[in-house]
């Protein structure tokens, strides 16, 4: 069971309060109606599913309710870190670890 | 390559069993193949097999990254059905069953399929209409399957609980008597000895970092941990490690990569007569030839390539279990492992080509995988090989996603209401 | 006092004699013995059969890697286990075992016969044969393998016991309470850290037990072992036996089973048999010591042949000399301590062979002052003796030749191949492991976990160094928590640290190619099957272990793994490393499935959920199906009464006159704020803008790909306030669904979300006389046409409770949702009841619900829909507000594939020859077609219809909506069913019967 | 067929010599949503909506927890729900807001005792020590979503669905008798 931490919160706290919301930074075009078939299928079903750091959302379900969102390396399972809903996305050099870069 | 029977096996012991010769070299890489395959599973396998016996196709290299059959082939429950619903689904299911059935004397190599049965508990009405609808499909598909009644259930697998006081009272099961189990490592090796025998090569341990492509944007071949190897085709079968791999020819895909757990208990007499799968409860279970409980869990919620699941599904899964067979409280856990499944938002596999001249996709199996490994191998050669799609995997191609034909069968499993 | 019962010796209580049965046979053992030290104190050895070969088998180990040991262990009706290792079962009054894998009788098996034949079943075997003819393997082959197989016999009756899990958090978790462990929680314990120290025995000590000789601080072992552990209990330390560390997963997290009862007589009232321990640890230090290695050589299986380790054990422990007569057989210093400390409690000891040229001058010293005959580069080609060793033949080793053997006389066989460190659990963190030449083992290297790894577990041999590696695993353990760990150095007397080199097969005189030189017992994997499946082109161990099974029994390798390994390297001329080790798998040793589930059996597998009317239902003889988590009753069968028949009854009764409903468990969400109404246009596909306060209307919910995903009535009760439903099964999904477009995509809305679904109990009133009925409970509202017309809603007090209430129909019928304060809903269900009766009120189940809306047409998303269905598939285009610039599923909706022909629409259906049809039944349009035949479609719902005077069907078919009045049909596995495609409304298209 | 724990009558459920559970009289309930400058409502309840998430704010008979960043639950005496409501609806022209009256929705099992906090562990996740004494969560019981109030050392309160109630309660008591037996 994975820890993690809640930005809203500011707790560390068992994965068993949160539920997994898939990948992050995922916008919902401002026209949906204007989109092609193709940016259709890539905002419904194309996703990275990197091997390694991925970007990706959790909801506080059983907390405080927020989705927010994580960079988790896919490999270890290990947060780099988490950041609230709506703040940019954290630049990778800044949170990997020396060596790993 | 000594061929294998009851003779050979005595004659062998008569001399201390000296001359069995070895069932696979270890081969080096080639400058340059016809065809190359990423991913040693059975998939892969299976699909160089068929390209040499089918297609006459053996300047064909099979590349893994680690040793062949390590991945999901020598990781799943080995549970093989076909009793999907929609067409699409039965045939190519159905296809890989009627070679599950042959396969042992097709390959010379026993796999031990075990045609014991594979019975779908249901638990409440919704289950029941859904299992009808498949059965109806089945039958007029010419797909075996069919209904019993919660006595008759008992009657198949003498463990179940039937009480009607239980939490997920079992109001009936469809089963599939031809269905059944097959040794998951026998696959990947039986195939890998045919292939061998033919002229391919098996090389083991030299991760594909990247599939090169030409000017044109055609395929060039793979980079490799042991260098560039060209190859007029590339075929990827790489289960949960696709996405990974396709990337680097710039194909993204419909695909997340899940762990999933499976376990064994220790082994005791014979007590399970067949397979049972609870959808409801989530629980897959059967027992081995050696006598072990093989059961299968769920994925985990989040997306992973550890291999490494958590400890509460386990025991959900463990619970679930005993809630549908409560004699196995007191048998104990022998071991438990991890797995990563691909899986695609429609849970039906991706089989054909790509937008990239002479690349090939053969992933997004979810948990489906080992029991369609003949028909997705021998499927997948043909369409390697005339670069068109066979009659049987021709639905499930890429662009079902874009234009929403999907094959669906978590959503014809429904949501309850 | 048995004839190998020591007095004196062990800590087991030599005043408190126990009696238990093996094999119907009852033996007497001592308070603190395990079932296999009692044996073996009444000279048994001869206590299991193995896998494939049947061969007789004794203890090798005392603990639990025990690989040939294993019995049935019974403790009355439904408490039985098979497999249980004799070597951990500790024995009480009563106790009952029994021996396995063995027919007629555990001293003649005729299973024994696949020994004879022994060549034959080599590694693989079954994968080259069995093929032929065909159909034999599923009818002759596997019966008979599967037949052979398994150990012990499965459980067949319920579990009487219960299980329990918790979870704990600590600061400091050290896995193992040996000397390294002892320390590092002595280390530890400082500044109120929450130390835990765990240990799989039921008593802490681990090595301490087995050498009381050792001195620490001058201080006797077991003295040492006593003060210090009521220290640690004072500075507040968890001391947990009988408690494995069976996993090591993400971030620290430990699962640990504690066995509360297995030891015990009688068993206490509300304890449970064992507890899941589900922990959490800042920082883990894994002390779980080493594990002796057996060697390899022609019949070291047969019973009496057993680890010299595991020998002291059982002689420092429990006081129970293994042999009169033993032998030792070792390449490392440590057997040779076993043999003095046999020999010093009277056994006399035939002689030590080390294969070694050279030992320690203190180790022929310590022989020579015995009278032990010692024999320097010798090894040892077999072993006789049918149910027990009693000869070892030994041979010369002169400049690498083995010369002709001699048989020693003995009554045991006490060999040691050197020590595995025990690194399961660090492998478990997917930690990386180092291989050590010079102590050929693998040691661990790093970890991503916060874990440290100290003591034998790490290749330190010896009570010293383990004691000072663990005090600093402490100390670093607590530094990492910037807290100071006590200081502490250890130094011991009599301390045993050795040394010793590896074997893989001993060397011999004899064809190897035949012998029996045993790798993993209990599979009966012998080295001659590993060097044939290296032959075979088995390159990895994992293939290696898969091919021949090695490392596979329930030992997990324990006993075989390093050994296999070994031999395996050298058969492929390779480095170990390059050959691999098998990842060790959770859990660390065999775990009940009792323990997996805790508290999760029966009524708890699963949360029930129930209305607060639902046991009025049950006083009332309702039938239940489980929807999702609740229960709701299905119908009410009067006595005599078939599900038919009550559903009849309900139905008729309800269209007659009035019928009540429990709605309950519908999911009820409230939307409240300035921008409720542009929230609820983006998305529901509906127009909201409109819809006036006071007035209901039909709600659809599609996901982004345009698919339908759920529906409800929806109430608007102010400007900016809606009460929602959806379905029961999809309360908790739509919430969740709203949650997330409205905080990720939609931020800037000022709308808030509210699940009130168990804030409401709702009763529905349905039938010509719902409105009559209801009116006196409502004052000042009339409940006319024109005053409350069909749609409408408001607050006021129902029966002097405060209550929304609705005015809808599911039915077709005059109908209305009342909604009150959860707990007031059985008082108004009973009020409405009593009321009723002069209207022969009818309480009805969902099934009679699902009858009556199908008969007006109305869908059941999840039954007439299956997450393929669009609203224009089902009739429900009228619903979507296709002027909206957006809604969630509008773009999807747009989709090729969800525009073109000929998709599956849903329509009515009516059999030509009025049967019912099967709900899932397929529908063609060419009943004489070859199979496979070309399905077009489905029913998705089937009813009785008195209503109609005819059963009713829905169903999906291919162009349904431009094929009205066309016959489909369906074909039966015993015949061919024709039916007319109809609009979906059965009842009262003109919607007459809605009007009061 | 015992009727749900909203039906019965408030008092002690269980009890054993580890801990005691019981069931709360009625109580008002009040999820309030808001976001920005929160000074009319804090005028309107005439308290200080806490803001860190877990802060527990008391004013006489009311009682406030902070349950997220824009959402607060009100306890308060049965009869102050009406003044709460009209007080709020004051306010929403100036600050709009979500009051919504979940009264009926939920029951507060006290748990009590030696033990409390341990017998807690048989279904929280979370370390229970992480909740200081006069302050709240909102958390996980066996799969169920609970708010639990840490009233002191050994004393709890915990608010669940009426459905969730009966299956919690349950585990709760056999956790009692579990833990009594283990310390007797």
């Amino acid at each position: 069971m994975l820890l993690i931490h809640c930005p809203y919160c500011e707790e560390t706290l068992p994965e068993a309060e949160f539920t997994y919301a898939g990948q992050a930074h995922i916008i919902r075009p401002e026209n949906p109606s204007g989109q092609t078939d193709d940016q259709w299928e890539e905002f419904l079903f194309i996703r990275a599913n990197p091997k390694g750091p991925h970007y990706e959302r959790w909801r506080h379900f059983h907390g405080c309710g927020r989705f927010f969102n994580a960079v988790r390396d896919t490999v270890s399972d290990k947060f780099l870190t988490t950041y609230k809903a709506g703040a940019p996305r954290p630049d990778l050099s800044t949170l990997l670890p020396e060596g790993q870069k | 390559m000594t061929r294998f029977n009851a003779f050979s096996l005595l004659k062998n012991a008569l001399t201390g069993h000296k001359n069995w010769t070895e069932q696979w070299p270890d081969s080096q890489p080639k400058k340059e193949y016809d065809v190359i395959i990423v991913g040693a599973g059975g998939h892969g396998l299976g699909a160089a097999y068929y390209l040499a016996t089918q297609h006459g196709i053996t300047n064909v290299a099979v590349i893994d990254k680690g040793w062949l059959g390590g991945g999901n082939t020598g990781r799943n429950t080995t549970i093989i059905r076909s009793n999907y619903l929609y067409d699409e689904s039965a045939r190519l299911y159905d296809h890989a069953v009627d070679l599950w059935e042959g396969l042992s004397q097709e390959l010379n190599y026993n796999v031990m399929y075990s045609r014991r049965g594979v019975l779908m508990l249901a638990h409440n009405v919704h289950d029941v209409q859904s299992f009808k609808r498949h059965i109806h499909a089945n039958r007029l598909n010419g797909v075996d399957n069919r209904w019993l009644t919660t006595e008759e259930c008992k009657e198949y697998c003498p463990p179940l609980n039937i009480s009607q006081n239980a939490r997920y009272p079992v109001m009936g099961g469809a089963l599939q008597e031809r269905a059944g189990t097959a040794r998951h490592d026998a696959v990947a090796w039986g195939y890998a000895r045919g292939a061998a025998m033919r002229g391919v090569d098996i090389i083991q341990n030299c991760p594909v970092t990247a599939i090169r492509r030409n000017a044109d944007g055609s395929v060039a071949g793979v980079e490799t941990a042991k260098g560039f190897i060209g190859a007029k085709k590339v075929a990827v079968s790489a289960a949960g490690h696709t996405s990974v791999v396709m990337q680097t020819a710039d194909v993204r895909l419909p695909l997340e990569s899940y762990p999933l757990q499976a376990l064994v208990s220790e082994p005791v007499k014979p007590i399970f007569p067949c397979v049972v799968m609870s959808n409801a409860v989530h629980a897959y279970i059967s027992q081995s030839d050696k006598g072990e409980l093989v059961i299968g869990s769920g994925t985990d919620q989040y997306t992973s390539y550890s291999q490494r699941g958590g400890l509460p599904l386990i025991e959900h899964t463990v619970a679930a279990i005993t809630e549908v067979f409560p004699i196995f409280n007191r048998m104990r856990m022998l071991r438990k492992w991890g797995g990563i499944v691909d899986v695609t938002p429609d849970r039906s596999a991706i089989l054909g080509k790509t937008p990239v001249e002479g690349l090939y996709v053969n992933c997004g199996w979810g948990t489906g995988g080992f029991k369609a490994t003949p028909g997705a191998a021998h499927t997948f050669a043909w369409t390697i090989a005339k670069n068109e799609p066979h009659p049987i995997n021709a639905p499930f191609t890429l662009e079902r996603f874009k234009t929403g034909r999907l094959i669906d069968e978590a959503a014809a499993a429904a949501v309850a209401h | 006092m048995s004839e190998y019962r020591v007095s004196g010796k062990g800590r087991v209580d030599a005043a408190r004699p126990v009696s238990f049965s093996f094999d119907g046979k009852t033996f007497s053992g001592l308070k603190g013995d395990t079932v296999a030290s009692a044996l073996l104190a009444n000279g048994v050895h001869l206590m299991g059969r193995s896998f494939k070969y049947h061969r007789p088998r004794g203890a090798v180990a005392a603990g639990s890697e025990e690989p040939n040991a294993l019995i049935g262990t019974r403790r009355g009706p439904g408490r039985f286990e098979p497999n249980t290792r004799a070597t951990v079962q500790e024995i009480w009054d009563g106790l009952q075992t029994n021996s396995q894998n063995k027919y007629p009788s555990l001293k003649f098996d005729v299973g024994a016969v696949n020994d004879a034949a022994y060549m034959l079943f080599s590694a693989g075997f079954y994968y080259k044969t069995f093929m032929w003819p065909k159909n034999f393997w599923h009818k002759v082959y596997e019966p008979f393998i599967r037949a052979a197989a398994g150990l012990g016999v499965s459980p067949t009756e319920e579990d009487p016991d219960h299980y329990a899990s918790r979870y704990l958090h600590c600061d400091v978790l050290i896995v193992g309470a040996g000397p390294t462990g002892i320390a590092a929680a002595k280390a530890a314990a400082v500044d109120g850290l929450k130390v835990v120290l765990v240990d799989e025995n039921a008593e802490a000590g681990g090595t301490l037990l087995s050498e009381p000789q050792a001195q620490i601080g001058g201080k006797p072992a077991w003295d040492w072992l006593a003060s210090e552990l009521a220290a640690l209990k004072d500075a507040g330390v968890r001391i947990m036996t009988r408690t494995t560390a069976i996993g090591y997963y993400h971030q620290n997290m430990i699962g640990m089973v504690e066995k509360l009862t297995d030891h015990l007589p009688t068993l206490p009232k509300d304890t449970p048999r064992e507890r899941m321990w589900r922990v959490r640890a800042k920082r883990v230090v894994l002390a779980q010591g080493a594990l002796e290695k057996p060697l390899v050589f022609h019949g070291n299986d047969r019973p009496g042949v057993m680890l010299a380790g595991s020998a002291q054990t059982f002689l420092n422990r429990y006081g129970v000399l293994v042999g009169r007569k033993p032998i030792v057989l070792t390449c490392h210093d440590s057997a040779w301590y076993a043999a003095f400390d046999l020999s010093d409690a009277g056994a006399k000891v035939q002689a030590i062979v080390d294969t070694r040229e050279s030992v320690p001058q203190a180790l022929l010293d310590g022989a020579q002052s015995r009278g032990i005959p010692v024999k320097l580069s010798h090894t040892a080609s077999g072993t006789s003796g049918r149910l027990r060793v009693n000869a070892l033949r030994v041979n010369t080793i002169r400049s690498g030749h083995v010369e002709g053997g001699q048989n020693i006389a003995c009554d045991a066989v006490l060999t040691s191949g050197g020590w595995t460190p025990s690194l399961h659990l660090f492998s478990h963190t997917q930690g990386k492991l180092a291989w050590d030449d010079d102590k050929t083992t693998f040691l661990p290297d790093v970890t991503p976990e916060d874990c440290l790894i100290a003591g034998a577990s790490r290749g330190l041999w010896g009570v010293e160094a383990a004691l000072n590696d663990g005090a600093e695993k402490g100390r670093e353990s607590v530094a990492a928590l910037g807290k100071t760990g006590a200081d502490a150095t250890y130094a011991v007397e009599n301390d045993r640290p050795g040394t010793g080199v590896t074997h893989r097969e001993l060397p011999t005189d004899l064809n190897p190619g035949r012998a029996k030189a045993f790798v993993d017992y209990q599979n009966d994997v012998t080295a001659k099957d590993l060097r044939l499946a290296v032959r075979e082109g088995m390159r990895s161990i994992e293939h290696v272990k898969r091919y021949t099974t090695n490392g596979m029994a329930t030992d997990q390798g324990k006993m075989s793994n390093i050994n296999g390994l070994n031999i395996a390297a050298d058969a492929l001329g390779k480095k170990q490393p390059q050959v691999g080790l098998t990842t060790f798998r959770p859990p660390y040793t065999p775990t009940s499935f009792g323990a997996f589930c805790g508290y999760h059996r029966g009524d708890h597998f699963e949360v029930t959920r129930k209305t607060q009317i639902d046991a009025w239902a049950e006083e009332n003889g309702a039938v239940f199906e489980p929807v999702g988590q609740w229960r709701r009753a299905w119908y009410f069968p009067k006595a005599g009464e078939d599900m038919e028949a009550a559903v009849r009854r309900e139905c008729v009764a309800t269209r007659k006159s009035v019928g009540i409903f429990d709605a309950s468990t519908l999911g009820k969400i409230e939307v409240v704020g300035p921008d409720a109404v542009e929230f609820m246009n983006r998305v529901y596909t509906n127009p909201w803008t409109k819809l006036a306060v006071g007035r209901c209307r039909y709600g659809l919910l599609l996901g982004d790909d345009g698919f339908i995903r759920d529906d409800g009535v929806i109430a608007r009760v102010a400007e900016d306030r809606f009460h929602v439903t959806t379905t029961t099964g999809g309360a908790a999904r739509v919430l969740n669904m709203m949650e997330d477009y409205l905080q990720t995509e939609w931020p800037d809305l000022n709308v808030w979300l509210t699940s009130t679904s168990e804030q409401w109990s709702t009763i529905a009133l349905n039938g010509p006389n719902a409105a009559k009925l209801l009116q006196p409970f409502v004052k000042d509202l009339e409940l006319t046409e024109e005053t409350f017309p069909h749609m409408s809603c408001t607050e006021l007090e129902v029966a002097g409770m405060p209550a929304r209430l609705w005015r809808v129909s599911f039915t077709g019928e005059i109908g209305f949702e009342v909604n009150v304060p959860a707990p007031m809903g059985r008082k108004l269900w009973e009020t409405l009841w009593e009321a009723g009766q002069q209207y022969g009120i009818t309480a009805y189940g969902t099934e009679t619900m699902h009858v009556l809306r199908a008969e007006k047409g109305y869908i059941i998303v999840g039954q007439d829909t299956d997450g393929t269905v669009t609203p224009d598939d089902c009739g429900l285009g009228w619903a979507v507000g296709r002027k909206k610039p957006d809604f969630v599923g509008k773009r999807g909706l747009a989709r090729p594939d969800l525009v073109t022909k000929g998709r599956k629409h849903l329509v009515g259906l009516l059999t030509e020859d009025k049967s019912k049809l099967e709900e899932g039944a397929q529908i063609v349009f060419d009943p004489n077609q070859p199979l496979p035949m070309t399905m077009v479609g489905h029913v998705t719902s089937s009813y009785t219809s008195d209503a109609v005077g005819q059963p009713i069907a829905l169903a999906l078919v291919a162009g349904g909506q431009d094929k009205m009045g066309e016959t489909v049909y369906i074909p039966m596995p015993d015949r061919t069913i024709a039916a007319k495609i109809t609009p979906m409304v059965f009842v009262d298209p003109d919607n007459t019967r809605l009007k009061i | 067929m015992s009727a749900p724990i909203s039906q019965k009558a408030p008092g002690v459920l269980a009890a054993s010599t580890a801990a005691e559970i019981a069931l709360a009289a009625p109580c008002a309930r009040l999820s309030l949503r808001a976001r920005g400058d929160l000074a009319p409502l804090n005028a309107a309840l005439g308290l200080t909506l806490p803001t860190r998430i877990g802060q527990v704010v008391p004013a006489g008979e009311r009682q406030v927890i902070c349950l997220g960043p824009d959402e607060w639950m009100i306890h308060a005496p049965s009869d102050d729900t009406a003044a709460i409501a009209s007080a709020c609806a004051d306010a929403y022209a100036t600050l709009p807001h979500s009051l919504v009256d979940v009264s009926a929705r939920e029951v507060t099992l006290t748990i009590k005792g030696a033990h409390a906090a341990e017998l807690l562990t048989i279904g929280c996740a979370r370390d229970i020590d992480g909740i200081p004494v006069g302050e709240g969560r909102r958390t996980f019981f066996d799969g169920q979503t609970v708010i639990l109030w840490r009233d002191g050392d050994t004393a709890f309160r915990m608010d669940v669905w009426n459905s969730f109630s009966g299956h919690v309660f349950d585990l709760l008591k056999t956790g009692c008798a579990e833990l009594a037996a283990e310390h007797a």
